[in-house]
């Protein structure tokens, strides 16, 4: 019900776009929200079959490096703050290079295999994982670790008993923007040379003044950036169900 | 300077090289100045935005591929026209270096092979492989943009398709690489036009007197190119934009002078024939480019002189 | 139990908090420590937990001397300090699974003490599901099965309203006469450490150099009524000058 | 002092690479560091006077128009509780589509023009904008509200001097992920389709086999975006010199 | 000056907080509110400040029945609630600002008060620079400046320590007789309540359907040695029991 306002007006801005399409009338400039279902419709084959599991293997091989290197990371400057005040400028510096930019370079390294699409969305999901996850790490209160401490415990009881729970939240917040970002990075990562995927194809058809076929890909994408996330947030749910208690 | 002079846009194919010498010339001469137009030269981000934004009307016109218009026209319904040649038989070549051993289009097989992006670059590898009877499944086709010299020499491909003879080549043979090609029509690809200008049916209606004012001073531009090549290619490097495009000397001197014969074969500048469309449309149709009949109609139009 | 000998300390090695204090716990006893905010007791508790150490003096707890203290004495701090993401059975668990004591064993011998201390049903709960009085019998029962005697609480109730404070504080007169533990107990509430102790420390001078120990005079069960006492009234008039009289220095 | 040991990182991660280059030897796949110096020095006019404006111009705007736009929307939605409800869910969902996909749209639309550029730009920083500081201007909690009530303050007051300046900080944190963001934003619309800037000229390189030229706006680019950061930062402790007493 | 006459309120038409409820104020008087938690002492305020209006009954403030009450009363409510981005000069500022006082008249006004409330020298500082104490006193002479002769404070000492605590009660009651305003005070703390105030008035039942009225035996200045004279320890012992009586309810 609360979300009854916002489908109206989706609704409506669909209707908008049909009507202002039909008015143009120039398919391969702007297709009308029609066109483009109709065509997803007929290339559900070609699309899902062919392109989505490409694009899905370098989603999946690019966040699961991200999150082996992000984490691990984290781990280290959390473990060492000589590391951490070493390494971390570095990072949010890092940020501030237009990587995407660097893109077409990670074509000439890797060819055009998928490695290059992976180093585009590790590049741009690492940052978001690694920041949260340390900041996680590093948000647990030094009156929680004492305690901890004149309970006994050793650094590693700390480590796994406390920092790392305490983390979770800070990691999960990390993984849902990487998830939304290594669509865009595959995505990206597609458009600079490749011979399948969603977004090789959509690049593709619009060498074929396919307007409707253009968008169709694009389409799908988002639907696997939503399906994406609501996976994160279940598993989020489920890993940390004691916050839906306070 | 002149209060009415008409804004008038041209996209090129490619980066500014030997082909466009008539526009640098006509530029330099005050000929579009003359005809009273403006004219704005475009270079483009993508190998298919001339015909794109042609037929979008963000540009006056293109200078595009003919097979591409047919395609347009044919299979989506876009309404784009061709407005006059500019080099009326083929340069496109396939080309590799020699080390890879590639000696015909049956050493494909199994091979890389680097396009622009346009898909008529694959229909003409497969016809190639077909032709010599080998197995175009067996290859495989990657979009490169703009690198075509590039990919073959950081070896990211084997062979690229859509290479000029008049340009690539020599510029790979300048920086000291040794390039083998080999070229479609002796392997069932036919002759057309390999570069034309296009606009879109919209912009030919309102504009169409820019149009053609801009191919008067074309036209006098390639007078000019034709009786004094070198002066027109001094024009040319004269106009290059030394940091973005540079342009080598003997390169594009060897390029002009294989290139002049080419944009005016039948003896006018730009004049287009009904055959050539529809041959080129029928090799399109067995060649598998086209799904629907081949859509001919209004897709040129010949300047008067 | 506990003895503090010539003990001087300073987070700063130029900042001296605590110069030369000394001081002893005996077992089973009730002791306040009462001083003005940044007196310093705070700091006493980290150097009887071992997080700290004097730089000069000796402590010995249960007769070891300047032996490691980390893991030797139940601490129950001022917040409480459960952990959110654990249910209440499984924060109590907490010193027992750093002990190395197994879930099942350890499990068997919390149940019956949740019951004891009011916090039956709460097993599955999370920490903020309880109400603030409950969550401090939790961190109270959490320092009660790290099995070391000595018990220090550190303001333990200040978070609490006032009603809800009276009977916390009634129930742990009780809890510690049951369990006969040792309790130090810092506290800002002269009438707190006037209902709860034996015998009140109240810190002295900046730093402290001294302590002054009074004794309360009340045996056995106490109730509410005896604060109204006499001498009560003067020794509670007589803290909170000296308490004041410290503030202004 | 503190960050002594990020300099030497970064120093010895350009030292290593040097060597690595120099023994590689393919300029044109991997430069060296010196090579890329070399190349800024000599194109240092090509770079600022004739890319760098281009590109600072399409951040600008592209910058101004998120702000405008991000706020207005931003006190829309905590104005009116409705509107928010309609809105929110609809600004998280759109971000799901991977809007950097839609960028060769934009050329067919806005042409070679800085719209196409500012357009991307706008898309992908209106978001960080909106959100941080609609969250602002709802940070603010009812008990601070109702003092300013009960001392017979209006609504308007209530907005000008409590909920404003509580935003204030959230719309900073906004603004800096947006700098970054539009920096990113301009150079990928400009690798779309340009005429000048630096990832036009970037671009241009990489088909010039001049591979010291391509890194080199880049690292422009680089210093654009920090300049940027450090400009907002500078902004933001003016504006909010009070947190520093804390 | 204030009169509550058989006022009803709910936030949920099905839950009554407040149940025929009646009592009154007189110009000049100090007067505590005391009741458990949730009891419903808040909402009283927010009926007195206008930011809720009774469901049945009439509220008159000033002789003006059921009027319009927003912006009519002081309140100072238990957090500071300072505006953290404001000097102390300007949160001062506030309520004046809120009444179109331009700021050169009202800083020549606030700065002698500033003075003082013992806050020289704090104009130009900000709130995350003082201490508790001096915060509430800051939150305190905001209320004062908005002009209103009837104060309302609910709980303003409860996050102060014990020692804090005391001295801003005396603090306080030293303001009231200087300023001769009236006050409605809200606490947990009956000891509080005692010390300040002339008349206590104890919520009683859920709904709130009664008010036990207390007088206070102590006139004129008084000291803390006067809350343990032996009516005041009764009256003490007869609020608490009261109290906790409620709180099993
Ligand atoms: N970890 C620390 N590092 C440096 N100085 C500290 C540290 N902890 C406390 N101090 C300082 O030591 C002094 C004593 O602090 P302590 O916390 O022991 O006081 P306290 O009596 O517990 O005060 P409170 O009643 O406010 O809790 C204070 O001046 C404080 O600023
Ligand atoms: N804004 C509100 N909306 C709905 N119910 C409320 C609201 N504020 C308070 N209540 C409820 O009204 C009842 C009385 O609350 P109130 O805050 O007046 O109690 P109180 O006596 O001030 O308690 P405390 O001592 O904890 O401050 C409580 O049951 C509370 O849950
Ligand atoms: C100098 C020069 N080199 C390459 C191309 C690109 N190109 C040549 S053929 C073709 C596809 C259509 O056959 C494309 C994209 C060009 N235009 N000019
Ligand atoms: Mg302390
Ligand atoms: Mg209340």
């Amino acid at each position: 019900m609360r979300n009854t306002a916002s489908f109206l007006i989706v609704v409506g801005f669909l209707i908008l776009w049909e009507i202002s399409a039909r008015i143009i009338d120039k398919a391969f400039i702007l297709p009308s929200p029609l066109q483009i279902f109709i065509r997803l419709w007929e290339l559900k084959e070609v699309l899902f079959l062919d392109h989505l599991p490409i694009t899905l293997l370098s989603i999946v091989m690019g966040l699961t490096l991200s999150i082996i290197l992000g984490t691990a990371i984290a781990v280290w400057m959390s473990l060492n703050s000589s590391v951490q005040r070493a390494i971390y400028p570095i990072l949010i510096a890092s940020q501030m290079v237009p990587v995407i930019a660097l893109a077409p370079i990670f074509v000439l390294w890797f060819g055009y295999t998928i490695w290059s699409k992976v180093a585009v969305a590790v590049l741009i999901t690492f940052f978001p994982i690694t920041v949260n996850t340390f900041d996680g790490l590093s948000s647990g209160n030094k009156d929680n670790e004492e305690l901890f401490l004149t309970m006994g415990a050793t650094k590693k009881d700390i480590f796994f008993k406390y920092s790392i729970p305490m983390a979770l939240p800070h990691f999960f917040s990390g993984l849902k923007v990487a998830v939304t970002l290594s669509v865009i990075g595959a995505a990206i990562g597609e458009w600079l040379g490749a011979q399948a995927g969603l977004g090789y194809f959509s690049r593709r058809m619009m060498t074929q003044f396919d307007g409707a076929a253009v968008f169709a890909p694009i389409i799908v994408l988002t639907f696997v950036g939503i399906l994406l996330f609501i996976c994160v947030t279940h598993l989020e749910k489920r890993m940390l169900n004691w916050r839906t208690k306070s | 300077k002149n209060e009415d002079t008409e804004k008038v846009s041209i996209m090129l194919d490619w980066y500014p090289n030997a082909v466009h010498s008539f526009l640098y010339v006509a530029e330099e001469k005050g000929y579009f100045e003359e005809e009273g137009i403006e004219l704005d030269i475009q270079f483009p981000a993508n190998p298919t935005d001339p015909i794109n934004l042609a037929a979008a009307g963000k540009v006056t016109m293109g200078i595009t591929y003919q097979p591409d218009v047919i395609i347009a026209k044919t299979e989506q319904d876009i309404a784009v026209k061709s407005v006059g040649v500019l080099v009326q038989s083929p340069l496109n070549h396939v080309g590799f270096l020699n080390d890879t051993g590639i000696k015909s289009p049956k050493d494909f097989e199994g091979k890389t092979i680097g396009f622009t992006g346009i898909p008529l670059n694959e229909a003409m590898v497969q016809t190639m492989m077909e032709t010599d009877g080998a197995d175009f499944n067996s290859v495989t086709m990657v979009d490169v943009g703009f690198e075509l010299s590039s990919s073959i020499v950081s070896e990211k491909a084997d062979a690229a398709v859509g290479m000029y003879i008049n340009h690539e080549f020599p510029m790979l043979e300048y920086e000291g690489y040794q390039p083998g090609h080999l070229d479609p029509t002796d392997f069932g690809v036919p002759s057309f036009y390999e570069l034309l200008v296009v606009t879109s049916d919209d912009t030919w209606a309102n504009e169409q007197e820019n149009i053609e004012a801009f191919w008067r001073a074309a036209r006098k531009a390639f007078d000019d190119m034709e009786a004094n090549p070198d002066e027109a290619l001094a024009t040319l490097l004269k106009h290059q934009d030394k940091a973005n495009f540079p342009l080598i000397e003997e390169v594009e001197k060897e390029s002009l002078s294989i290139l002049l014969p080419k944009m005016k074969e039948n003896g006018k500048f730009g004049h287009q024939d009904a055959e050539v469309w529809e041959v080129t449309a029928d090799w399109m149709t067995k060649a598998g480019l086209l799904t629907k009949e081949a859509n001919l109609e209004g897709i040129f139009v010949n300047m008067e002189e | 139990m506990l003895a503090f000998n010539n003990v001087s300390f300073g987070y700063d090695e130029k900042r001296k908090i605590l110069e030369n204090l000394s001081f002893s716990v005996h077992p089973g006893e009730f002791i306040s420590i009462v001083g003005v905010s940044g007196s310093g007791k705070s700091t006493i508790f980290r150097l009887v937990t071992g997080l700290e150490h004097p730089l000069t003096g000796d402590i010995t707890l249960e007769g070891n001397k300047n032996g490691d203290r980390l893991g030797k004495v139940a601490y129950m701090p001022q917040q409480d300090l459960l952990l959110p993401w654990r249910t209440i059975l499984e924060n109590a668990y907490l010193p027992l699974e750093i002990n190395g004591i197994d879930k099942q064993t350890a499990y068997q011998q919390i149940q019956p003490l949740l019951k004891e201390f009011g916090l039956e049903g709460t097993d599955d709960k999370y920490p903020a599901e309880l109400s603030g009085g409950m969550k401090q019998r939790v961190a109270f029962l959490r320092a009660v099965l790290s099995g070391n005697p000595l018990l220090l609480l550190d303001e333990p109730f200040s978070a609490l309203d006032a009603i809800t404070k009276l009977s916390m504080q009634e129930w742990l007169l009780e809890q510690w006469k049951k369990r006969q533990s040792t309790i130090l107990f810092i506290t800002h509430d002269v009438e707190e450490a006037l209902f709860l102790s034996d015998r009140i420390l109240l810190l002295k001078n900046k730093p402290v150099t001294d302590v002054e120990e009074i004794f309360v005079p009340l045996q056995g069960k106490r109730t509410r009524n005896d604060l109204n006492l006499p001498e009560m009234l003067a020794l509670k008039d007589r803290l909170l000058s000296t308490l004041q009289s410290e503030v202004a220095l």
